[in-house]
């Protein structure tokens, strides 16, 4: 094996360097990689272009708009899209729609950060403890999530609503446990193959506490799939939180909610559309493109569930 | 089997730890059981017997205990705002319920599944992209919203179908599709990459070489594996479809159980809504045990074992 | 004996129309409620002087207020048919068909109960349950007269004996029953109801028109339990009606059915001398105000109260669809609950308030202009309406800064008004309704406009009533009411009387000015004596701001074209059932 | 030499030139595509396999012999591996060439495949026997009561214990080895002339590895089949083989009946091969693995793809790449052979 190092030509040294250099490329940066991939991925580029403007459009326009989103001007009420001004028009207490819908779209996604932050943290814990420690544990960490999973998302919330008042609190809350079990179970899962890996049981034979072993070995190879997996819950919040706000629920007026813009906008699908339609298009755009992201970062992540998702063979 | 007793016991643990979630959850909610049954006028003393009477005063597991020993009798006891008996509610209720349920769920399969096996047959062609493009679209449309389009188009703009009621077939179509719509992008996007990946086994390879045609392995292997994972899912299309039932049956103004309900928990009529959840959740509960189960007969490999 | 009353209003909305402070369209529309007939009100218009009162655009929406008018002459030659379901659309969920303890009144009260007088279309007194009646010369004693063989749905007898029976324990029971406190007492006489009264009373006979004191059998209601029944006006009524009670779902719908042994009615107006044409009647509660237009245009309901506000006019544009509209005897008023001392105990605060609502402009955005301004409590269409509160709690920011100066408070930071560290910063509860959470969005952005800063609290139908009637702080500082009675001034008694602290008098208010004019009106002898009774409590009511009255908005009804004998009038909160068949 | 007398089985003699041919790969060229770029993963193989002759197609995973073995049943992936150059045939028909209808005719027919992992190529939800019979019926016109006795007759064949009791066997209710006579079966059961099997014992226990070699073979001998075997094993080849191909990269490099292989292998890839084996090198100081990896389709080297690692490069081996020599019967791609020594 060694002898032959000695008698490389310079053919062979040109071509271990072409080759050393290529690897070193993909070695270097994995991101590179993932980059590349990104913006070669037709759903994550549109995905996120759609998201970057939705998300701009909320975080930015208030600074050019003003975030006056209660000031009513009742001679200019129901004004379609660019009238007198308003570019998307008025609403029936002459709000301006934009205005609304920029900080409606902040609401959501404040509310899907929560609810997704609370699942993810909540979620990896249990999952990992369950899937780690497994026993007794275990077994609760399962029942609970089960338990939880199959649940009506709109009867928690309901019921938690009757119990708390209504407002953004009770919707964060009920979404944000049914999310949890969703996180758990594949957390759990992820855990219960990674937990018989070699680099686990020779952390566990030296003697590493299972806290550290959970900390420093699991929680990184958790995190990729955990991550991906919220992308797809920021979807279901959205969706949640607009639809407990429609049904009165979340967010109480004058804050817009998107979800209570549509409700408030349903009377005068007749005379003015897009009081319903502004909101309506801004949470399926919002999660569309949140959805795009999530099949984008699976494909990056998760290679080979986009070869099954598109049909490449295995092996 | 020993898997399907498991499930069972353990049905039944899920049941009980529901009925002391919702009725806690219900009765620690604000407002008056009063205000549902009685005048505006009446004193406060006759307020405090009433609420002695129903047993409102006495500790609240005590409640719990006499509450759930009268569901299990049979005699769930009566509304507070109509007296009528929670049994005939649930018949009458139920049943407009179990067709609107039953119309969607069965549309969230007769249409999705044969969808998702089309788009995945072509693959990558304009079909099986417009299918999924499709699908992709309507999961990120909220169904509420949905609906308010739904009834201006077809009930106010082309006036086809009527906006609201109850309870022909003519009635029943927008709900029924409103409240499917998402189930069936979701089963078209798992049958095709269900199909898919059932396609590319190595088991469908076998058969290749075995010589057997295309269209029978279609139909016959890969369609048989491919539903199992999508029978197994079932149960969560069915608490997907009682949960959003609430908000459809109250913008269609279709009288099941789920507009019941909500009204119920508006107006604080606590026995309704307590008895109307437990039914919701069991439902749930049971229709998950139940698709467990036809995902354990559908897949030989929990069937038996050796 | 309306009709001076009736003149008076007239003579002065022309005035007003001349001076220009109404519009044409509120003149016809207002003309059209005082019983004048379209032809009338285009003559009127033109001795005006208005250069389009003959506009073909203006005739559209009179054609329907003035409907009175038009009822007497069916353009149908052929009669009445038998049989059919009318299905009715319906904007307020229900309460219990009994009338000792329900909470409100459906329109389901006027097929099931009769009572013993009613309003016919032009607002004059009318029979239905007594044969005739009689009025003794100082006003103390009130004589009806009961067929004896009158008969319940349930076979009992409706005598004078059952009547008196009735409405003495209601008078005992009900604090509704406070609306006839002149009376004092029920006796039946042979085949005479006998009302002795405490004084001559010119009101005497309003609240025996209303849904409240319609007739119910008390043996029946005894038998069902009484006061702590469960089954009385939900499984079972038992009146005088020409339908039976037959399901009662609330949050959905109401059932009645054709009382084939109703005897007919007592009513002259009513043509129908028999029972019923419709084999039943369907209420539905239509939660969704936009759907309701659209059941009406689809066909799915015959007829409908309450559609939303902005499809009125495309209502109106439809020519299988009757409009009828005309202002309603309710109003939305923003209650102050004194028990927050801190915030509404200083009347110059409340009087601020009042001042900050451009009720102008919440009628036309909220209700498109179906609405009328209120500027007192009571609305301007009443009877004993009188013109002066229009000058006191008008629209005025400039005045309600001046007025929370003097009282001490001082714009903050934030622009909210503050004094010795109380912040103007308070709950507004609002039941969970489209109207009143527009109103009531409305209303709140007016009074942050002018540093009061109201935060709106949209809760559920069960919480809204512990919001306003807990006592102390555990009610809400600030709630949205809507009321709506045939006969304002005795249901506005409720709300500002000393005497109903806390419910219904939600804003605590204790006036001795009021208390002293409700009292001088329940004992107003004469027209004149109720007119200066009320006129003095519309001006304490506006001086001391108990509530801030904000609008009172137009009872809307609608029906297909294919339904007949079906007549809302200005007089009755609902229409009556014995003449309404379906044709086709 | 010793590997060839480790054979199991008669050693009968070794085939000689008057066979005929029943499979022959002529310059086969498949390309993979890839993310938008696309390579050829096989580069102008020909191979050909005669009646009663076992060739054995050796080489380390991804040097392109499955995919020679799947193209051969028109099984390539589709959408990803196509041919784009060459022909197969099978007794004179150009199965290239021939319709998707016709071609499944052929499979099981007369060209039949056994496949790596008898666990995941057996359709779970369905009984063996159902599957048995399904291919059986679906190429002969037979009743179920016939299809099923010669169902039973393959799995007899391919010592299947208890074979008649376990048609209503599901998958999961076999073992690993139970499973690959279960597939075996599948391969025989319509007497094929052909049969492909790629790498049929690796996913297998070693003890359960020999019989079903041992299985393979008799079942070969007694039928005169053409066997083409797929394997990284040279212990296999050793025992089962009667000519050899051996493939690296995409390309056959070295060709040669099993004895004369074994005995004298000529191409340094083969040579690095057998000294590998653990049997030879074990005696020696550890054990022994070639230089290098295969070279990445991305940067393939210039000349001769085994350049970077052959211990006896030239530097006109990095210039181009050397064309496969035949010379009697064996076959080399070689600039510089050199003798084997075992070290």
């Amino acid at each position: 094996m060694t002898g032959i190092e000695n008698s490389r030509s310079s053919h062979a040294l040109a071509w271990d360097e072409r080759v050393a250099a290529y690897e070193e490329e993909v070695r270097a940066n994995p991101w590179r990689k993932r980059l590349r991939e990104f913006t070669r991925n037709k759903l994550l580029f549109t995905g996120s272009l759609l998201g970057i403007a939705i998300v701009g459009l909320g975080l930015l326009g208030p600074l050019f708009l003003g975030s006056d989103y209660a000031g009513q001007s009742l001679r200019n009420t129901h004004l379609p899209p660019f009238t007198d001004g308003y570019f998307l028009g008025t609403d029936q207490y002459g709000r301006d729609l934009l205005v609304r819908l920029c900080i409606g779209i902040r609401v959501s996604l404040l509310v899907a950060a929560a609810i997704t932050s609370i699942a993810l943290v909540v979620g990896m814990v249990m999952g990992m403890c369950g899937g780690f420690l497994g026993g007794y544990v275990d077994r609760v960490v399962r029942s609970v999530t089960d338990f939880v999973w199959g649940f009506p998302l709109i009867l928690v919330a309901v019921l938690l609503a009757g119990g708390l008042g209504q407002g953004l609190l009770p919707v964060i809350l009920a979404v944000g446990i049914v999310n949890i079990a969703a996180i758990t179970r594949v957390v759990r899962g992820e855990v219960v193959v990674l937990r018989t890996k070699e680099f686990v049981e020779a952390a566990r034979a030296s003697g590493v506490s299972n806290f550290r072993i959970m900390w420093r070995h699991l929680l990184p190879n958790v995190m990729a799939p955990a991550l991906v997996l919220a992308s797809y819950y920021v979807a279901v919040a959205i969706i949640a939180e607009a639809g407990l706000s429609f049904i009165g629920l979340g967010a109480q007026p004058p804050l817009p909610s998107l979800g209570k813009m549509v409700a408030d906008g349903r009377g005068f699908l007749r005379l003015n559309h897009w009081e319903s339609t502004v909101p309506g298009i801004g949470i399926a755009g919002l999660v569309l493109s949140v959805s795009l992201i999530g099949d984008g970062l699976r494909d990056v992540f998760d290679p080979q569930l986009r070869h099954e998702a598109k049909g490449v063979e295995k092996g | 089997m020993k898997h399907t007793a498991s499930r069972l016991v353990y049905t039944v643990i899920v049941l009980f730890v529901s009925s002391v979630a919702v009725f806690y959850a219900i009765r620690l909610s604000g407002g008056d059981a009063t205000a549902a049954a009685l005048p505006g006028s009446a004193t406060e003393e006759f307020r405090e017997e009433f609420r002695d009477r129903l047993g409102l005063n006495e500790p609240i597991y005590q409640q719990y205990f006499t509450y759930m020993g009268r569901i299990l009798s049979g005699d769930p006891g009566n509304s507070l705002t109509n007296n009528k008996a929670l049994t005939t509610m649930l018949s009458e209720h139920g049943r407009n319920s179990l067709i609107l349920g039953g119309t969607a769920f069965g549309l969230v399969f007769l249409v999705g599944v044969p969808l998702g096996i089309v788009a995945s047959l072509r693959r990558n062609s304009w079909a099986d992209q417009g299918i999924m493009s499709m699908s992709t679209v309507a999961m990120a449309v909220p169904n509420f919203w949905l609906a308010l389009l739904a009834v201006w188009l077809f009930a106010s703009r082309l006036g086809w179908l009527p906006s609201a009621g109850c309870c022909g077939p003519k009635h029943l179509i927008l709900p029924a599709v409103v409240l499917a719509f998402e189930g069936i992008a979701l089963t078209v996007r798992m049958t095709r990459s269900s199909m898919i990946e059932s396609q590319n086994s190595d088991y469908v390879r076998t058969l290749r070489a075995g010589g057997l045609s295309e269209w029978r392995i279609t139909c016959k292997h890969v369609l048989r594996n491919a539903l199992i994972p999508i029978i197994s899912l079932a149960g969560l299309r069915i608490g997907q479809i009682v949960g959003y039932a609430l908000i459809v049956e109250t913008i269609f103004g279709w009288p099941g159980l789920g507009q019941v309900l909500v009204n119920a928990v508006l107006r604080r009529d606590y026995p309704v809504a307590q008895f109307f959840s437990l039914v919701l959740v069991a439902l749930v509960v049971v229709g998950n045990w139940v698709a467990d189960t036809g995902y354990t007969i559908a897949n030989p490999r929990l069937r038996k074992s050796s | 004996m309306n009709d001076p009353t009736e003149n008076n209003e007239l003579d002065q909305l022309i005035s007003e129309y001349r001076g220009g402070t109404v519009s044409r369209r509120h003149f016809v529309k207002m003309a059209g409620s005082l019983g004048v007939g379209v032809a009338a009100a285009g003559s009127i218009l033109a001795a005006c002087g208005s250069d389009e009162a003959a506009a073909p655009a203006t005739t559209a929406a009179p054609a329907t207020t003035a409907a009175p008018a038009t009822t007497a002459a069916p353009t149908t030659t052929a009669g009445p048919t038998r049989g059919g379901t009318l299905k009715e659309g319906y904007d307020l969920d229900f309460s219990k068909h009994d009338p000792i303890t329900t909470n409100w009144y459906d329109p389901a009260f006027f097929a099931i109960y009769e009572a013993l007088l009613t309003n016919d279309p032009d607002g004059n007194d009318n029979h239905q349950l007594a044969t005739s009646f009689s009025k003794s010369a100082d006003g103390m004693e009130y004589r009806f007269d009961i067929d004896p063989a009158g008969k319940f749905h349930s076979g009992k007898p409706a005598d004078a004996a059952a009547v008196a029976d009735f409405l003495t324990f209601f008078k005992a029971t009900s604090f509704i029953a406070t609306l006839a406190a002149p009376v004092a007492s029920y006796e039946s006489e042979g085949d005479q109801l006998v009302v002795k009264m405490n004084n001559p009373w010119v009101g005497a006979l309003g609240p025996h028109k209303t849904g409240y004191f319609r007739v119910l059998c008390m043996d029946t209601w005894n038998e069902a339990g009484g006061m702590e029944s469960t089954t009385y006006g939900t499984e079972l009524a038992d009146g005088t009606g020409p339908f039976t009670h037959e399901e009662f779902v609330p949050g959905s719908h109401v059932l009645v059915k054709r009382w084939d042994d109703y005897p007919g009615s007592n009513t002259e107006y009513f043509e129908n001398k028999g029972a019923a044409h419709l084999d039943a009647i369907r209420w539905t509660f239509i939660p969704e105000a936009s759907q309701r237009a659209v059941q009406l245009e689809n066909g799915d309901i015959h007829t409908l109260k309450g559609p939303a506000p902005q499809d009125v006019s495309r209502l109106e544009s439809n020519s299988d669809v009757t409009v009828y509209r005309f202002p309603e005897w309710s109003g939305y008023i923003l209650t102050m609950n004194q028990d927050w001392d801190e915030y509404f105990g200083d009347v110059r605060v409340r009087a601020a308030i009042a001042h900050l609502i451009d009720r102008e402009a919440m009628s036309d955005a909220v209700f498109f202009g179906d609405a009328v301004a209120d500027y007192g409590p009571l609305p301007p269409t009443d009877k004993f309406y009188d013109p002066v509160v229009e000058e006191m709690i008008t629209y005025d920011p400039a005045a309600a800064a001046a007025l929370m100066t003097e009282a001490g408070w001082a714009l903050n930071g934030d622009g909210i008004w503050e004094k010795d560290g109380t912040v103007l910063s308070f709950e507004f509860a609002v039941q969970a309704e489209s109207i009143n959470e527009a109103v009531a969005t409305t209303a709140s952005a007016m009074m942050r406009e002018g540093g009061v800063d109201a935060k709106v609290n949209v809760v559920d139908r069960a919480v809204i009533f512990e919001k306003q009637a807990t006592e102390g702080k555990g009610a809400a500082p600030m709630t949205l009411f809507y009321w709506l009675w045939p006969i304002p001034i005795d249901v506005l008694n409720l709300f500002v009387n000393s005497a109903t602290i806390p419910f219904p008098n939600m804003s605590r208010a204790n006036v001795p000015a009021i208390d002293a004019a409700m009292s001088a009106w329940t004992s107003a002898g004469t027209a004149e004596e109720g007119q200066a009774a009320q006129s003095a409590f519309q001006v304490a009511y506006c001086e001391n701001v108990p509530y801030v009255p904000m609008v009172t908005r137009n009872a809307v009804f609608a029906k297909r074209n294919n339904v007949h004998g079906w007549q809302p009038t200005l007089w009755n909160l609902y229409p009556y059932y014995n003449d309404v068949w379906i044709e086709g | 030499m010793s590997f060839v007398e480790s054979k199991i089985g008669p050693g009968e003699s070794a085939p000689g030139p008057e066979k005929t041919p029943v499979l022959e790969i002529e310059d086969l060229r498949i390309s993979i595509a890839s993310a938008g770029s696309s390579f050829e993963v096989v580069k102008g193989v020909s191979l050909t396999v005669c009646e009663n002759e076992i060739v054995c197609l050796v080489g380390e995973s991804g040097c392109g012999k499955s995919m020679t073995a799947l193209s051969v049943m028109g099984l390539l992936p589709r959408g990803v591996a196509r041919v784009t150059e060459g022909k197969i045939n099978y007794e004179g028909l150009d199965l290239l060439s021939l319709q998707s209808r016709e071609l499944r005719r052929l499979r099981a027919e007369s060209i039949s495949m056994i496949f790596q992992d008898p666990i995941t190529s057996l359709d779970p939800v369905f009984t063996i026997g159902s599957v048995l019979q399904e291919v059986v019926r679906s190429h002969r016109n037979v009743s179920r009561a016939e299809a099923k006795e010669i169902a039973v007759r393959a799995l007899v064949q391919a010592e299947l214990p208890d074979a008649a009791d376990r048609l209503d066997s599901y998958p999961h209710q076999l073992s690993g080895g139970m499973r690959q006579r279960v597939m075996i079966a599948l391969a025989i059961a319509l007497d094929p002339r052909v049969l492909i099997a790629d790498e049929p014992t690796t996913a297998l226990d070693v003890t359960v590895q020999a019989q079903i070699l041992e299985n393979l073979r008799a079942r070969q001998r007694e039928r005169e089949m053409g066997m083409l075997l797929i394997t990284h094993d040279l212990a296999v080849v050793a025992s089962v083989a009667d000519r050899v191909a051996v493939m690296y990269a995409g390309e056959i490099v070295e060709e040669a009946p099993v004895e004369e292989l074994f005995a004298d292998p000529q191409h340094p890839y083969t040579q690095g091969l057998l000294r590998a084996l653990p049997d030879i090198s074990v005696s020696r100081a550890g054990l022994y693995s070639i230089p290098g990896r295969v070279p990445s389709p991305q940067t393939p080297p210039p000349g001769c793809l085994f350049a970077p690692r052959c211990e006896h490069v030239l530097d006109s081996c990095w210039e181009g790449n050397p064309e496969l020599k035949r010379e009697a019967n064996r076959s080399l791609r070689c600039f510089n052979p050199q003798p084997f020594e075992v070290r």
